[in-house]
């Protein structure tokens, strides 16, 4: 524990540092990242050991603050969540490192490290606070670092948007938070999580709304999601992959802890669970194949990943609901390690975004193209990352979602409602799976493949060392914890009982060792014959030298980049399938003469959520306000009236 | 050490008024106000560690000894507040009539320059002003109580006015009429008290009527509370008798809204806390409570319809205050914890508010105008102002660390611990579209590109003009992380003594 | 000798496989009544290839080169956990179909970002297309896989149809019905035949997988032709193993009986071609979208009973 | 002698219906001289002759207060303003009149609900809320400010009539400091007024509403 508390006091000290060196920029930033890169370090010790150990460690320290207690409990299941954070956060820091270092002197340097450090620590707080008043402080304060980043770029009227909406959003969650720590703490001596006393009956289901509602918020399912697709862009790069990567994680974290605290859980609240994370998953991964900006993207693709993890979870719990444990363990099993292999990819993936952004100075997907001639290993890396996005076997991204298929195959053989829950969860997997994958192949071959499209793109530059490496470093991470799938499922059993109770944690561990064994040997046999096919193939062309020439375009020896198929055409075939949810402004030409001049065509997908829904509560609830806006007039006259009609009111209703 | 407290303030204002040299003036402001801190902090300190000299404050929980002037746990506290507020209100002061010296400020409206009310009649009633306020903290007789609260009204009257033009005046000629209309009330409240005692033969020393409180003639009482809660409640802006407190704020200059909305209010609560503390005493608590926490809701839901798409920041930064103060009011409703809640609210809600209202100074000092679209991109404009504006609205939205999360937190729990979930969800749904209808405006004048307008030179504020703020946002933040024994058992007191 | 018959069925299909092609186009050409290319034309294709020196396209960088390599490794492996005449495969575990699944996606991924390195507009319109008709046709297949397992109680490939038996048939005949038809339809999606696709048509804009590939020669064509004939076989395998459920004692005699059902599929699958017109691209989801209701529909018969 | 003091109190309610319908400023502005002077008068009677230095002197003070000094500081501060002579009401007077009578009844409803200590003088409770009620209607439906100021001191008259009704014994201190506090107000009121009149050219209020957050027709769209 003092190895945990001395990498908070180095994330504080990180924190403040930039602000004292603010005059000199680069100072300021190197002293952060040293910080931020020295806390990851000293972090993982203890939180790698408590999840190998499974013992879990504490700090209890008095607060002045009434019902507050400076108290931290660092348990498996926090560690599960805590190590990609450090892992993430000491990457991220190198990276932007290199990501920000053009920025020095143009943007306040200093400010952004001390919120990227202080979004680092209170992110450690929330994953380890063992009281409300803390985990709130917690909260509270990730909200506003974030917000601050979220803002670097506060020029742009879209980055203002997105901070408004985060804003609002945050806030909102907070105080259903708030809600739900009062209730669950109503009549408890104090607010630590160990004196609550679990409701039962319409309280629990009070508890569990406003918790899904809370963290939901921050988790960023659909509905709740509107803030994450435009938060996400508009943050820098390796800040984007910190929100991405594991600060939405802090609200899967909350709903756990909660579910955790509720037991025994109602079947519906499964069924909840799975229905958000069907709609999630299924939507997010539609929304991606949508988008024409690289980060939304991926901001929607996380909105999917969010959703299989709960999608597992809502399995997990109608499963253990109707008393089929063993499979309710591996969905669990599966959410928690999706948690993990999710931060490690999705934070690649930005990286790899933020390389194109920082390169070409566009994320738009039309704008870019055939960067892979000339940033070629992000190239590699971010096409790793999205074979990961799309679960693809021997990366780690296929370990998580085949623990929630594992599940789902058990229910389908277990009698009633389980099958069903069963079948929806893998056939949301499935589809999901294809859809993410059209997204992908679409992102990835846009931006990196073929010929660029814009002037920009031909003069992208590779991204430096500090940017490079982090990433080579994620992908290796991808590829390993794939690999070692086996390995890691001794913590995360710990993990799974820690959150959900003893006997999850040990089936888990149990049922998915023999299969993962398999598959990770099949994994390397795959490898093996890969490498076996190049060789194959090198002995083939038996040192001929392949001739070069212009590509077959079926006779046309003049093709241009502009006659490459582009994102929206990719998309397109799908995205029309599916507009009635999508929602796609379109303006489609009309050729009409012989000989039709310069045609333009153009759809932009719209966020359907904020534009359809949110939006026009909003301006309804500012509608109501006008209305009563002539309350204040300005009449002297009418206001001492008010005294006059309020006091006699209360005379004839009180006496 | 209650006379000094009460003379210095006095004795300085009437001198203000004729004092010639401008500087003499405004480092007699100065010093006035450090004295009087030093006093209050002597009066705390003696009074908590109950030396000899000091009355402690358990002698006058009971009544046992009447005085008409005395300071239990609950006026120390109000003490405390209005002093310290008054500390960093006189030093922004000084260097702010200096800034107006240079260049008087110019209407926002029609762009026309108006010229300033003379600097000593302000400074003098600024010094009477604290001298009443001082009063009100001090007075255990609600008739004296009265006339102190309708002093403050009159003396703040004209410091409103010390922009001179019409929309200050037309503020300045609501909030005199509407005060005294309600103040006026409140007058018939204590006659009211004064017959419920009448049998009891209690009089109007707090002391005596919460010693008798139980022969007190209920009805009447009743009915004294309906005026006295009316009356103070117009004057701390408790929705529907709020209508005077956004013009004269968004009028008044940046020192004086800072000290109406940090101190004034607190002045007005502290009379309907007397009320209650004697109904509580004479057993009609679930009476007042319904009562208070009623309007308390109803003025926060009203401060939340008035804050979308509000237009001028100064009212918006009102409309915050009105939110706060039915915040306060509904914790003393709902008496227990959340009247601890309530004390703490009030003390670290002065001290937010009142540096948002520095620093609205300062915006308005660099941009000219108090249309919230007429401000963006403070950020390059005026960094550190802008900094400070930012921090301010996190602190007033009560995010965390700060007292005013740590107000909210204890009042929204006592409604938990009741059961009453249906208030505790109101409260919670309007505080969300508070909080979001203050982010869009700050995010939008904080933020922003800056296309420079009047050849843009930079504007820098002397940091004389920010350390008031800064310093009290600390305080602010450092509520919410470490609550001293000392402050804690005086809530605690007050809490109690108040109820 | 228990090792060595899975071997044996592992060797059979990799080497039989570019037979299934020739089938087909046999049976085209006997419907037109041509004489047609002999049955092992693929061999010789790819002997051919394997020997040419391929051209590449200036725009194309390592992804192009990497697209073929990855898509055959990943159909060869798939292939070790697909059970042969009913008989246990050499991997085999729970869930392993799972697997096979996202096998086949990693092929599909590595083909197409290898059509899209090309930067040509036609592999650009492939691989869109690729991608649309697998966003249908992958909840189908593993819609009919879950279908499978509840019918058969088991999670694994050889466990499901080891336990198929003519008993399942007698009892399940409907669902079972319903799974094949389903089978066959993803079957002839997922290897671009008619009426998904028409791969010996010659307007690029109407293709789907042979436009993918349009830029590939040499070793890379081969690989890529060899992946498809291996794709073919692994479909057409699931589909000879629903069918034909008798196990009798003698490994050879089913090993047998399994080829002739192999064959009877690619034939069916020729007549198929020769019977039908292509469907409208844009009524290719709706044929797949059958073939999902297919599996459905057996889903939800095999959960009712 | 209680029979004079009933005699006034019929005099206070007849000055506040006066009130209600009196068109003219300066009328108006006698008027309540004319009843603070009653107010004054009331203790006086009400003690029933034996009246005490302390009463004598208080009556005094309130007598030459609002009888002689408050209306010189409003027809002054009227002269100043230049106003038009009449107070041009909101309403109608017969409406004024009729809300003053309703007044009149529900104070009488609540002086019978409010189980006040039985006073020597019959109606004085009545009467003094209805005086109250009167300064707020003549607050609420006169458009003059000086008219409001006028209101602010009948409310005044009705809660010092309320108080010798109740013979609530306030310590000097707190009297003085009460009284204090009205003059002061007043004095207040007159110097804004005279501001208003200097400001705008006259001392309407309905310029006085620029003030406001109405968002007039931006909403329902």
């Amino acid at each position: 524990m003092p190895l945990f508390l001395l990498s908070f006091l180095l994330l504080l000290c990180g924190a403040a540092l930039p602000l004292l060196l603010w005059r000199r920029p680069l100072a300021a930033q190197r002293s952060a990242v040293c910080c931020a890169v020295a806390a990851s370090a000293v972090g993982l010790v203890p939180v790698l050991r408590v999840l190998f150990t499974g013992v879990p460690a504490s700090f209890s320290f008095p607060w002045s603050v009434p019902l507050a207690s400076f108290s931290l409990l660092l348990d498996p299941l926090s560690a599960l969540f805590a190590v990609p954070l450090l892992l993430l956060t000491g990457l991220a820091a190198v990276y932007g490192a290199g990501y920000l270092a053009a920025c020095a002197g143009k943007k306040p340097l200093a400010l952004a490290w001390a919120a990227f450090n202080l979004l680092t620590a209170s992110m450690l707080l929330v994953f380890s606070a063992a009281n409300a008043v803390l985990f709130l402080l917690g909260w509270e304060l990730m909200a506003a670092a974030s917000f601050l980043l979220v803002l670097f770029e506060h020029e742009r009227e879209q980055a203002r948007k997105a901070g408004f909406i985060y804003l609002a959003a945050g806030g909102t969650g907070a105080l259903l938070l708030l809600g739900l720590f009062l209730l669950l703490g109503a009549g408890a001596p104090s607010m630590d999580f160990s004196d609550f006393r679990v409701p039962s009956g319409g309280a629990a289901t009070a508890a569990f709304l406003l918790a899904l509602g809370g963290f939901g918020l921050k988790a960023g399912f659909i509905p709740l999601h509107v803030w994450l697709p435009e938060a996400h862009p508009a943050a820098p790069s390796h800040v984007s992959a910190v929100m991405s990567g594991i600060m939405i994680k802090t609200g899967l974290y909350g709903i756990i802890r909660v579910l955790g605290l509720l037991k025994p859980w109602p079947e519906w609240w499964g069924w909840l669970l799975l229905g958000l994370g069907l709609v999630s998953c299924l939507g997010g991964a539609l929304f991606a194949l949508a988008q024409h900006e690289l980060k939304r993207v991926l901001a929607y693709s996380s909105i999917e990943n969010v959703g299989i993890i709960l999608l597992a979870l809502g399995l997990g719990v109608v499963a253990a609901a109707c008393g089929a444990h063993q499979l309710a363990s591996l969905a669990f099993a599966g959410a928690l390690l999706h948690v993990f292999n999710h931060a490690l990819f999705k934070g690649l993936l930005f990286m790899g975004a933020g390389a194109v952004l920082h390169g070409t100075g566009t994320g738009e997907l039309e704008a870019l193209g055939g960067l892979s001639k000339r940033m070629p290993a992000a190239a590699a890396f971010f096409m790793a990352g999205s074979a990961a996005a799309c679960a693809l076997p021997p990366l780690n991204g296929f370990a998580g979602e085949f623990l929630v298929y594992l599940g789902a195959l058990r229910a389908l053989n277990s009698p009633g409602s389980v099958a069903l829950a069963g079948v929806l969860a893998g056939l949301a997997l499935a589809a999901a799976g294809a859809v993410a994958a059209a997204a992908f192949t679409r992102a990835a071959g846009t931006a990196f493949l073929g010929e660029p499209r814009t002037e920009r793109a031909a003069g992208a530059h590779a991204p430096g060392p500090l940017m490079a490496v982090p990433m080579f470093l994620l992908a290796l991470l991808c590829l390993l914890s794939g690999l070692a799938a086996p390995l890691l499922l001794g913590p995360l059993s710990a993990a799974v009982s820690a959150g959900f109770g003893g006997y999850y944690g040990f089936a888990a561990g149990l049922e998915a060792m023999g299969p993962f064994l398999y598959i990770s040997a099949a994994a390397l046999c795959l490898l093996g014959l890969i490498a076996l096919a190049a060789a194959k193939r090198r002995a083939f062309l038996g040192g001929r030298q392949p001739a070069s020439g212009v590509t077959w375009d079926c006779g046309y020896a003049a093709p241009t980049a502009r006659m490459q198929y582009g994102a929206s055409s990719f998309a397109q075939p799908l995205t029309d399938f599916f507009q009635p949810l999508l929602r796609k402004l379109g303006q489609y030409p009309v050729i009409s003469e012989y000989f039709p001049a310069k045609a333009s065509f153009s759809t932009e997908a719209q966020a359907v959520f904020y534009n359809s829904v949110y939006t026009p509560a909003a301006v309804r609830l500012r509608d109501l306000a006008y209305r009563f806006s002539w309350l204040q007039h300005g009449r002297l006259q009418l206001y001492i009236m008010y005294i006059v009609v309020t006091l006699i009111g209360l005379l004839l209703w009180k006496l | 050490m209650i006379l000094p407290l009460l003379l210095l303030p006095f004795c300085a204002g009437l001198l203000a008024f004729i004092v010639r040299e401008d500087r003499l003036r405004r480092g007699l402001l100065v010093w006035t106000s450090r004295m009087h801190f030093f006093f209050t902090a002597l009066q705390v300190w003696g009074q908590l560690s109950g030396i000899h000299g000091f009355t402690p404050l358990q002698a006058l929980q009971g009544g046992a000894a009447p005085a008409w002037f005395a300071f239990d746990a609950l006026g120390l506290l109000f003490l405390g507040i209005t002093s310290l507020l008054f500390l960093g209100a006189s030093h922004y002061a000084s260097y702010y009539l200096a800034a107006e010296k240079r260049d008087p400020g110019e209407d926002a409206e029609g762009l026309f320059v108006f010229n300033n009310a003379p600097e000593a009649v302000f400074t003098g009633c600024l010094l009477l002003f604290l001298a009443a306020m001082t009063a009100v903290t001090a007075s255990r007789h609600m008739g004296l109580l009265w006339a102190a609260v309708e002093a403050t009204t009159l003396l703040s009257a004209p410091l409103i006015y010390f922009h001179r033009h019409k929309r200050s005046l037309e503020a300045t000629w609501k909030y005199l009429l509407i005060c005294s209309v309600g103040i006026a009330l409140a007058l018939m409240g204590n006659m009211f008290l004064g017959a419920a005692g009448l049998k009891a033969g209690g009089g109007l020393e707090l002391g005596g009527l919460l010693a008798g409180a139980g022969g007190l003639d209920k009805p009447l009482l009743k009915a004294a509370f309906l005026f006295l809660f009316v009356g103070y409640g117009t004057k701390m802006g408790l929705s529907p008798f709020h209508t005077w407190l956004p013009d004269a704020h968004s009028e008044a200059p940046a020192v004086v809204s800072a000290l109406l909305s940090g101190a004034l209010l607190n002045c007005a609560f502290l009379g309907i806390l007397r009320v209650n503390s004697v109904c509580a005493a004479a057993g009609l608590a679930d009476f007042t409570g319904g009562i208070l926490a009623l309007f308390g809701l109803f003025s926060v839901v009203t401060a939340a319809l008035f804050m979308l798409g509000q237009r001028d920041y100064k009212r918006m930064l009102a409309y915050s205050s009105i939110e706060h103060m039915g915040i306060l009011s509904l914790g003393a409703g709902l008496g227990g914890a959340a009247m601890f809640g309530a004390l703490l609210g009030a003390l670290s809600h002065s001290l937010a508010k009142a540096g948002l209202f520095f620093t609205s100074g300062n915006v308005l000092a660099a941009e000219k105008t108090k249309r919230i679209s007429e401000v963006r991109g403070l950020w390059r404009r005026a960094p550190r102002t802008a900094a400070l504006w930012l921090a301010g609205f996190f602190l007033i939205t009560g995010l965390p660390p700060s007292g005013v999360f740590l107000s909210k937190f204890l009042i929204l729990r006592e409604t938990f611990e009741r059961g009453q979930y249906w208030l505790a969800g109101t409260l919670l749904f309007f505080l969300a579209v508070l909080f979001a209808g203050m982010a869009k405006v700050f995010i939008s004048m904080v933020f922003g590109p800056r296309e420079e307008k009047e050849g843009g030179k930079p504007f820098t504020e002397p940091g004389a003009m920010l350390l008031p703020a800064l310093l009290f946002f600390l305080l602010v933040i450092g509520l919410g992380l470490y609550l001293p024994a000392w402050l804690g058992g005086l809530l605690d007191a007050a809490a109690g003594g108040g109820l | 000798m228990e090792i060595v018959k899975p071997f044996c069925q592992y060797l059979a299909a990799m080497t039989l496989a570019p037979l299934l092609p020739g089938i087909v186009n046999r049976v085209k050409a006997f419907f037109a009544g041509r004489r047609g290319q002999p049955v092992l034309q693929l061999y010789f294709d790819l002997y051919k290839l394997l020997n040419k020196t391929p051209v590449y396209s200036r725009t194309a960088t390592w992804v192009f080169r990497a697209g073929p390599v990855a898509g055959v490794s990943a159909l060869v492996m798939a292939l070790l956990l697909l059970p042969f005449a009913g008989r246990p495969s050499f991997l085999s575990f729970e869930g392993d179909f799972i697997f096979l699944i996202y096998l086949l996606g990693l092929a599909r991924f590595a083909t197409v970002l290898a059509a899209l390195d090309t930067g040509s507009a036609f592999e650009g319109m492939g691989a869109s297309r690729e991608m649309q008709f697998a966003v249908f046709a992958e909840p189908a297949f593993f819609l009919g896989l879950a279908a499978l397992v509840r019918v058969s109680g088991q999670t694994s490939l050889a466990g499901i149809f080891g336990a198929l038996t003519p008993e399942t048939w007698r009892q399940a005949a409907p669902v079972l019905a319903l799974l094949t038809a389903s089978f066959f339809i993803v079957l002839l999606a997922e290897n671009s035949r008619v009426p998904a696709d028409d791969p010996n048509t010659h307007l690029e804009l109407t293709m789907i997988h042979e436009v993918m590939v349009l830029d590939h020669s040499g070793p890379d064509l081969a690989y890529i032709l060899y992946g498809a004939a291996l794709k073919l076989w692994l479909f057409a395998a699931l589909i000879a193993c629903m069918v034909l459920p008798r196990h009798s004692g003698s490994w050879a005699a089913d090993a047998g009986l399994f080829l002739l059902v192999m064959a009877g599929v690619a034939a069916a699958v020729g007549i198929v071609e020769s019977v039908m017109a292509r469907l409208r691209l844009t009524k290719v989801p709706y044929m797949l979208i059958t073939a999902f209701a297919f599996s459905a529909l057996a889903l939800i018969f095999q959960m009712g009973r | 002698m209680h029979t004079f003091a009933e005699l006034m109190i019929v005099l206070i309610i007849l000055l506040d219906m006066a009130l209600a319908v009196t068109g003219s400023l300066s009328s108006c502005i006698r008027l309540v001289a004319a009843q603070g002077v009653v107010a004054g008068l009331l203790p006086l009677l009400a003690a029933g002759g034996a009246t005490h230095t302390r009463a004598l002197v208080f009556a005094a003070v309130i007598i030459t207060l609002k009888g002689v000094v408050f209306p010189w500081l409003l027809l002054r501060a009227r002269d100043r303003s230049g106003a038009r002579k009449d107070v041009e009401p909101l309403i109608s007077y017969p409406a004024s009149i009729l809300l003053c009578l309703g007044a009149f009844i529900a104070s009488s409803w609540l002086g019978s609900r409010l189980p006040l200590p039985e006073s020597g003088v019959a109606w004085t409770v009545p009467a003094s809320l209805a005086t109250i009620f009167t300064g707020f209607l003549l607050i609420t439906t006169r458009s003059k400010a000086i008219t409001q100021v006028l209101g602010y001191l009948v409310i005044e008259n009705g809660i010092y009539i309320f108080g010798l009704a109740l013979f609530v014994e306030q310590p000097m201190l707190v009297e003085l400091a009460i009284l204090l506090d009205v003059f002061v107000a007043v004095f207040v009121m007159g110097i804004a007024i005279f501001h208003i009149s200097r400001e705008f050219d006259h001392i309407d209020t309905a310029e006085l509403s620029e003030l406001n957050d109405w968002r007039r027709g931006e909403y329902g769209k």
